[in-house]
């Protein structure tokens, strides 16, 4: 099977900082994998450079058949990543949000897409409202929405149970399913054990910094 | 003439002046590393001029 | 002594001569009298500035070529002493036209350029104190001293023509040759005593920075 | 290369459209420019002839005055929006967005002297109408050397600390040919420009135009780099 991401030995410091120490991780196409850990111990920055926004300080890093740092654009192309704290325009309505990531992202979105998206995740009614009035469950599905716009070989999910209600976690749990069936790889980041690893082929957790334990 | 003097004399007293607190603050930062750093003496190595 | 240090006293020794030389040896200037002597610290101060600015901009461009923190702690050296560099060209040369074009300021458009380069490159310096991570401030340094050193020539044509256009600007006298000699020592001083400096400053932003890197680690 | 501008009209497209949401921004900035402009009035007195002598001057340096507040915040909301950062997440050339960046600062620019120029013409008694061609040239030149400085120092300065102070500190320096090109060429214009001299603060400012753009869209996508 081929893998979705094969990490040896990757690195990263900030300064005297050590973020990720040797890291090794693999991910399979269709697979999911549950990443644990207390805050602080490196999640955050193992998906940043999985997702190409940082740079390795050492070690190799192949993602979605490229290695960094070449083919950052197929990379991109091919995944996603939501992050914890989200990516919203506060004075743009859910729709406008949606159609600026369609734009940005190359998809021929149409106006309707982007409403079904919307609709997957019950925002139906909040469309057209300016993101700044949303609560932040409301905002989180906004992001969920968003990884609907396009097909994904390759999502990456930074804490995405945090401030969703039940309904909400139990949508992240279908949308994670549905692209498991699709074939893409999932990387949960979360402390919240239970939901992180109720669709998990393989659970990783890491402890400042290091890889501590894997478990099939 | 004479204020020509003190023209000339401040110009080369400044550049004097400021070679050698560059100097001094250098030796000066170089002792707070090496003293920091725990490997004393190579950095305050005192043979430089200044 | 290493070579480094030995670096240090010959510059010394050379600014001490060229000094002497310059304030007692060599007779008054038959034009402009003893004020004249005063460009032989200021003429090679300013040819000192621009080489350190040069320099940033090459060890810039190598930074970003290689990410090599090595070349961003080279730019830094070189930064800091061609800021000090350009303060003490304006005061020397603030005080040779004092007595000799009788104004204080006058809106030359060299002048004006140094006086601009020292916000230039203090910014630069202060853009490097407030960022940690010495990657980002080495990253954002480089582009800082790759840009001003594109701005720079331009600017100084701007300040040309503003200068021409409105009146045109007190030309500075040429220098009578047999004082050519003293010149040159001064250039081949403060050049050396630039290099002394850059490297010894050098050195110590490598001890610092090993420092910052090998401290308590934090998180 | 071809999705390089339909990006860059993506983020033009979005930022116009919280601006126009919001709008106090830029109201606050035109009341700023308003002041600035009076203050002037206020430092030199009522000597009509001497502010309209001045008035390309005083002109240009409100406009950069305001125009600097309002660079500075070309990339506050994307931080607002979850960082910078998120926006290298799409594929395509990062330059999309510094050419998207620059397009709304020009059209907040181009904005504020729509109602910066008649201003002036009211207060300082200049006559804009005569040489309007010229004179909007220039305006477009220098409008657009210091969108394209503003832009770039904006990107570099976001995650500072004391930006509000480091932005005008790195930007200013850099604006001085761009100052002098425009107080030049509009100074030149306004008096009909009789000595021929508007010509080569034309060529300066269209030169230095021409290569901070090329240096500053090379260069961007190591200032968002991490």
């Amino acid at each position: 099977m081929s893998l979705a991401v094969a990490a040896e030995g990757v690195t990263r410091r900030f300064g005297r900082r050590w973020a990720l120490r040797g890291v090794d991780l693999t991910v399979p196409r269709g697979a999911v994998v549950a990443l644990l850990g207390a805050n602080g111990t490196g999640k955050t920055t193992l998906l940043r450079l999985i997702s190409t926004l940082l740079k390795p300080t050492a070690g190799r890093l192949e993602v979605l058949g490229h290695t960094l740092p070449a083919g950052g654009d197929e990379i991109r192309t091919g995944a996603a990543f939501m992050t914890a704290g989200g990516h919203a325009y506060e004075e743009l309505t859910g729709v406008e949000n949606l159609r600026f990531a369609a734009r940005m992202s190359g998809t021929d979105a149409t106006d309707d897409d982007l409403r079904d998206a919307l609709a997957a995740f019950d925002l139906r009614g909040a469309a057209d409202l300016p993101v700044r009035g949303w609560s932040t469950g409301m905002r989180k599905r906004l992001e969920l929405a968003r990884l609907r716009l396009r097909p994904l070989e390759l999502v990456l999910l930074d804490e995405p149970f945090v401030s969703l209600d039940e309904d909400g976690v139990g949508l992240v749990h279908d949308a994670v399913r549905g692209w498991r069936d699709a074939g893409a790889a999932v990387v949960i980041a979360s402390h919240r054990v239970e939901d992180a690893s109720r669709h998990a082929d393989d659970v990783v957790r890491l402890v400042g910094g290091r890889v501590d334990d894997v478990t099939a | 003439m004479n204020d020509h003097w003190l023209f000339i004399g401040a110009g080369y007293g400044i550049t004097w002046a400021s070679l050698c607190w560059y100097l001094l603050r250098l030796r000066r930062r170089e002792r707070m590393a090496a003293a920091a750093s725990g490997r004393g003496g190579e950095g305050a190595r005192a043979g430089g001029p200044g | 002594m290493n070579k480094l240090t030995m670096l240090g006293w010959v510059s010394i020794a050379l600014i001490a001569v060229g000094s002497v030389l310059g304030l007692a040896v060599l007779p008054a200037d038959a034009l402009q009298g003893e004020v004249q002597r005063l460009l032989y610290v200021h003429v090679p101060v300013a040819w000192v500035m621009m080489l350190a600015f040069f320099v940033v901009f090459l060890m810039s461009i190598l930074y970003l070529v290689q990410r090599q923190l090595k070349w961003d702690l080279l730019a830094v050296s070189a930064a800091e002493l061609g800021v000090l560099a350009a303060v003490l060209t304006l005061i020397l040369g603030t005080l040779w036209g004092r007595p000799t074009w009788g104004i204080w300021w006058a809106w030359d458009p060299r002048v004006t350029t140094t006086a601009l380069l020292v916000p230039i490159y203090t910014g630069y310096l202060v853009v490097r104190s407030m960022t940690e991570d010495p990657d980002r401030r080495a990253r954002w340094a480089a582009v800082i001293g790759l840009i001003a050193f594109v701005q720079v020539p331009i600017v100084y044509l701007s300040v040309f023509w503003w200068r021409s256009l409105h009146q045109p600007p007190s030309s500075p006298q040429s220098m009578w040759s047999a004082y050519g000699l003293v010149m040159l020592l001064g250039f081949v001083a403060y050049t050396l005593a630039f290099a002394y400096l850059w490297l010894r400053r050098y050195r110590l932003a490598a001890t610092e920075l090993e420092l910052e890197l090998s401290g308590p680690e934090e998180g | 290369m071809s999705d390089l501008p339909r990006r860059a009209a993506a983020i033009l497209w979005k930022d116009i459209l919280s601006e126009t949401r919001t709008r106090q921004g830029f109201t606050a900035m035109l009341s700023f420019a308003a002041l600035v402009l009076f203050m002037f009035s206020f430092a030199i007195g009522v000597d009509n002839d001497l502010l309209g002598r001045l008035a390309g001057g005083l002109l240009w340096v409100a406009i950069v005055f305001t125009g600097t507040l309002s660079l500075g915040r070309t990339f506050q909301n994307e931080e607002l929006a979850g960082g910078t950062r998120l926006l290298r997440l799409y594929p395509g050339d990062v330059r999309a967005i510094y050419l998207g960046k620059l397009a709304g600062n020009l059209v907040v620019l181009a904005a504020l002297e729509v109602v910066l120029f008649p201003a002036a013409a009211i207060l300082y008694q200049v006559d804009f109408t005569a040489q309007a061609g010229p004179l909007l040239l220039v305006a477009v030149l220098g409008t657009f050397g210091f969108s394209v400085i503003g832009t770039f120092f904006s990107a570099l300065t976001v995650h500072l600390r004391a930006r509000e102070l480091l932005l005008p500190l790195l930007l200013f320096p850099a604006l001085v040919p761009v100052v002098l090109g425009s107080v030049g060429a509009t100074e030149a214009f306004l008096a009909g420009d009789p000595l021929g001299r508007a010509g080569g603060w034309l060529r300066l400012l269209a030169s230095y135009d021409v290569i901070l753009f090329v240096v500053c869209l090379w260069i961007f996508p190591v200032v968002l780099e991490e």
